[in-house]
């Protein structure tokens, strides 16, 4: 749905914005994983597509409220940032697929990368409501990067946190300190929301302890509602067949042994209707 | 006062005049969480091709000043599964469907018709033009009257009479009127404009281009002066030939400026990424604009600005008329 | 450290890749009141005609989504006045000075050359190709190759060997590639692009176009990935070829864009309506990128994007080498 | 010159928006009948033309000060008209030939036409300090819509007010006061900011009277800078010949006998370079 919602607050986390909007329709569909996408520039705007942001957080107060977490990367939001309290904002969500939840308690190890560490919390909480052990770990390029560590501190058994100038907890990336956080927790389940990359990294680690990854992916996006096929990514379906599918609606949460994050950006020779495969005789 | 918003392609009436563009709709399922597709003029469908189609890599889009580059490539599922699954689920809701379809040789186009023409649920054909023509170096059929209407005598010979064809054009021709006098003489029935004129975005940080493709598709508002002059163009040529004008609408005073340019009916797509409620919002726009004018019905507003300086509108004409004593 | 700007169009160097685009900069007077023309690469001059022409009725112009529509016409004193008055006052500063000619036949545009072959000051002579060819029904001569090459020519053959020629290019065409080596083939020296594309508003209060020439040409950052692509396209089919650059550069990325799609030099249009001083904060702004990204040297820069997927730039391949011990 | 000025304060002075702005360059070489373009929109906006308002005011606080008034008409004036204080504007200005002054006191008639009345004030002020006599004749659609009559009263020998609605002053347009006024002043000038139509009609009344007439123009304007060839309207010169002029560096300000105001928005055919003139071949 579509909503015309207030900023309440406007803050900054470290490194980060955050934006806490009245958007009671959107908060009361909300479940961990989904995002929303944001009208940016205002009226007369040069910048006709939508953001793409993740939700971080839903409060009950003013019948519903959402909070995003975001960086500063281009024009969009840069625009954001400026928003202030009483400013309005525009949204449309909650929009893909949010993380799947085990039917019972479970050990569950999340990993969050940068921003990509807001979605996890709410995750998190419902995760520990339905009885499971939830261990965090959590990077970024340096301390001010790390988004949550304390909040993960608080909420889960243990929390391990990775910067990559070694300015907080251990030196290096969270795929390093992956491998012992799940043996140590002796996980279940691995929940990680990073750029494509480390999910690459994370999903490999689970592999070798062969558990499942559910990982939230993050594709430039035109409209986020699944008719522009813009930002679609090889995955493996169910019949072992590789398709694209659209990070927006199929995802952005996907099983991680499923995407094919090696061949993200290109189209796979064996995906259904790849080139060569009877119909490069359209463009 | 309700202005009748009525429309016909060709022969076929439609609600009012506003579709979906070709590729922005998807097959309908999408949009219709948000709102009932019966309130569309009609649903346009992605082109469908023969084969599945995985489509282009990605990166796909970039954003332009008041516009996107797209080069998603037709990636769909190919029309087996179109008519198994995706038009039964329209025409079983008795939603107003143009098919759209892309090929890459004059035979392609034809055996596609031929899976369409006895298909339940086909409104209107719709023949995306802006495909490379395989036959011919890859150059686009949308480029060359004479490619373009070979398509479209072949397609229009194997259609149902009562399914028109409509041949959807591309911007990017020294003479947009050659190219849709050519089409409507193999037989086109209406006409849709513009498909993408081709753009390109540089990535300033990567020095490369931001779309894997290298070039795409430009869309939304850059490009509505484009779209208006070229449904002008051909309507002052071509004035019986139905038009769906197509290209940067955002708001129904940006289809005013279509319709009265010459358009009975408007298309929206990039539109629909930034409100997928946009289809709605501007048939209702356009319908306040048209009643703040004093207009009955909207085909007393298609081509209207053609009229010659100095002659009243002729919807204002009937109104002084009437209340003459 | 200082990036050097300097560039060359043919064999005359400039000082810096941006240059005021044709008929946005008048001849220069106006502009020298905000600030001094030397820092220019170059300043284009509006397209000079043989007779004096009073233009278009107004409106003249019309504002879109990024981007404005014109339909000036042309308007000058003609080439009398101009080489009497305008190109001396430039000519006595000593500034760079690129003269744009229209004409509507081979033999204006030869006529105009005669006229300025041996008149001092005119670094390079653009052709302005968009003018409706008076003897081919009004066809737009950059619309078509052959008779855009046979302008070319002739001019080519007037001017002195060392002023170079150079060709200004319309997007409005199916294959701007053809074109551009029609042009070269017949001796331009450079080539210039993008024109503007033929746009059109209408004004939803008055139920007309909204200007008075009905259409005009689409100018401004709505543009840009039309000239880019343009851009690209000449550059990669016909790589020894100056080109330069023009079409809603604002800022330093625009331009940086067409310089990575192969533009050596650039022209800035619209935006001097918006920044009287919009050449210089695009020079200003384009230098800070190629500083920002280790170039030593804008022609280091000139159509890098073509480079194969892989292949690190060859700016930085140096910068490691001198690094390696 | 370009500056860009901070916003002191925002009113509404009847129907119309007033806006003061910190922009000391443009207020010191002002004078009256000068204009400046405004840019629109903001960062990445769609808009990409300058907007052109008259100076309605110039003051000497915080290093100079520059006031415009404007009614809202389309989206850069609704823009403008949203500014609040502590808003940066982008101004370019001051631009146009300002109002020629008399040389020796002499008697003023001053006519001005919704928000075209506030360019007068200054030049009011500039004429009386020379020691000549100031009248108004000041209209509008209906009183709300009549800018200045207070301020005129106060000002002037006499102030004729007229709305077309007859909610204030006389019931009709300032021209058809004009006469009366002209007459009963024994004036020398007149001085005139109006739509082009009643700018017209100004000048017949003037040149019936015999006395000069100075109209300061409105047309529509890219650049504002003499560089676009957009704002052009036929204009007889000193050799009688009909030339298009850029009412942006040639006016705004003209002798209205000069302007061949029942030819705007055509070239006529008798203008220097028009059509059938020898040039027929270019476009
Ligand atoms: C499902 C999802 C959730 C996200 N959640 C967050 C979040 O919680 N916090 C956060 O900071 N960022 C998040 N992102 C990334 C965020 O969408 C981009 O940083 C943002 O769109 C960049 O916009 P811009 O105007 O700053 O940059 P620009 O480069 O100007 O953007 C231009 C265009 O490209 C698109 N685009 C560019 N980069 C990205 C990207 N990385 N992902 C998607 N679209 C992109 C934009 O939507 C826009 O259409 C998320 C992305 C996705 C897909
Ligand atoms: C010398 C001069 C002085 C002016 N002074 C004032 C003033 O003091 N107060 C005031 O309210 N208005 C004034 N105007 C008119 C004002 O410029 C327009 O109302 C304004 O540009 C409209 O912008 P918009 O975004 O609201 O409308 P839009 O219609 O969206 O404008 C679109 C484009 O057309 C141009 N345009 C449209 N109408 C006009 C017009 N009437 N004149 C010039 N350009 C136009 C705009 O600059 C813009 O480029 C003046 C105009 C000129 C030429
Ligand atoms: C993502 C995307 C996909 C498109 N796919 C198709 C397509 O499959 N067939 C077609 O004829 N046009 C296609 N188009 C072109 C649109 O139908 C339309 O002609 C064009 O985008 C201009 O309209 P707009 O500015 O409203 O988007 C596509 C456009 C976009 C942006
Ligand atoms: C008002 C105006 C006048 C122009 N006059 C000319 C001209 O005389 N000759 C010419 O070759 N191009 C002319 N052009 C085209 C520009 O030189 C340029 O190619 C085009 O506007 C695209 O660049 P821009 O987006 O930076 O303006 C004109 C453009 C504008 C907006
Ligand atoms: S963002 Fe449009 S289909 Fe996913
Ligand atoms: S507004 Fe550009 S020349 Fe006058």
């Amino acid at each position: 749905m579509q909503v015309t919602g207030t900023v309440l607050t406007t803050r900054r986390v470290d490194a980060y914005h955050a934006l806490t909007v009245v958007a009671p329709g959107i908060a009361e569909r909300y479940r961990p994983g989904h995002f929303v996408s944001v009208a940016v520039g205002g009226p007369h705007t040069s910048m006709v597509t939508r953001r793409a942001l993740s939700i971080h957080d839903v409060k009950a107060d003013y019948g519903g409220t959402v909070e995003l977490v975001f960086t500063t990367r281009g024009p969009g939001t840069a625009w954001l940032a400026e928003r202030r309290a009483r400013d309005t904002l525009d949204l449309v969500g909650p929009l893909g697929r949010p993380f799947p939840l085990p039917r019972d308690p479970a050990h569950c190890v999340l990993v969050g990368s940068e921003y990509g560490s807001a979605v996890l919390f709410p995750l998190a909480d419902a995760l520990l409501a339905r009885g499971c052990r939830v261990d965090f770990v959590l990077g970024g390029a340096g301390a001010e990067r790390v988004f949550g560590a304390m909040r993960a501190r608080r909420m889960a058994t243990t929390t391990t946190l990775t910067t990559e100038d070694g300015s907080l907890g251990l030196r290096g990336k969270v795929t390093d300190a992956l491998p012992s956080v799940i043996a140590d927790t002796r996980a279940d389940v691995v929940y990680a929301c990073a750029p494509m990359e480390t999910l690459r990294s994370v999903t490999a680690v689970a592999m070798e302890f062969d558990i499942p990854v559910q990982a939230a992916v993050e594709e430039s996006m035109a409209c986020g509602i699944g008719v522009c096929m813009t930002c679609v990514l090889p995955v493996i379906g169910d019949d072992g067949a590789t398709r694209m599918v659209r990070a927006c609606v199929e995802g952005p949460v996907f099983r991680g042994e499923r995407v094919r994050f090696e061949d993200v950006g290109t189209i796979p020779f064996d995906a259904l209707g790849a080139p060569g495969g009877g119909a490069r005789h359209v463009s | 006062m309700s202005v009748d918003m009525r429309t016909f392609l060709a022969h076929v009436e439609l609600a009012n005049p506003i579709t979906t563009a070709a590729g922005c709709a998807s097959s309908g399922q999408e949009l219709s969480q948000f709102f009932d597709l019966h309130r569309l003029g009609a649903l346009t469908t992605r082109s469908i091709t023969m084969a599945p189609r995985a489509g282009r890599p990605t990166p796909r889009m970039a954003e332009t000043p008041s516009g996107m580059l797209n080069a998603v490539g037709l990636q769909g599922p190919g029309i087996e599964a179109f008519l198994e699954r995706e038009l039964p689920w329209l025409a079983q809701r008795g939603i107003k469907t143009i098919v759209s379809i892309g090929g890459g040789t004059v035979a392609e186009y034809s055996e596609l018709a031929r899976r369409l023409a006895d298909a339940p649920g086909v409104t209107a054909l719709e023949v995306n033009l802006s495909c490379p023509n395989m036959e011919d170096r890859g150059r686009v059929f949308a480029r060359e009257g004479s490619a373009a209407a070979e398509v479209i005598a072949s397609v229009r010979s194997i259609m149902r009479y009562d399914v028109p064809v409509v041949a959807k054009l591309a911007p990017d021709v020294a003479d947009i009127v050659a190219v849709a006098r050519a089409c409507v003489d193999a037989g086109a029935d209406a006409l849709s404009m513009i498909n993408n004129p081709l753009g390109m975005a540089i990535d300033t940080e990567a020095l490369r281009p931001s779309l894997a493709a290298v070039t795409g598709g430009l869309s939304g508002p850059a490009i509505l002066p484009l779209a208006v002059r070229c449904v002008w163009q051909v309507h002052a040529a071509l004035p019986g030939v139905p038009l769906i004008g197509v290209g940067g609408v955002m708001s129904g005073q940006d289809a005013f400026q279509l319709v009265l340019a010459g358009a009975c009916a408007v298309g929206v797509g990039t539109a629909l990424f930034h409100d997928p409620y946009a289809c709605l919002r501007i048939e209702r726009e356009l319908e306040d604009l048209l009643r703040a004018r004093g207009f009955q019905r909207l085909a007393d507003a298609v081509g209207l600005a053609h009229r010659p300086p100095g002659s009243a509108p002729r919807h204002l004409l009937v109104d002084t008329e009437e209340s003459t004593p």
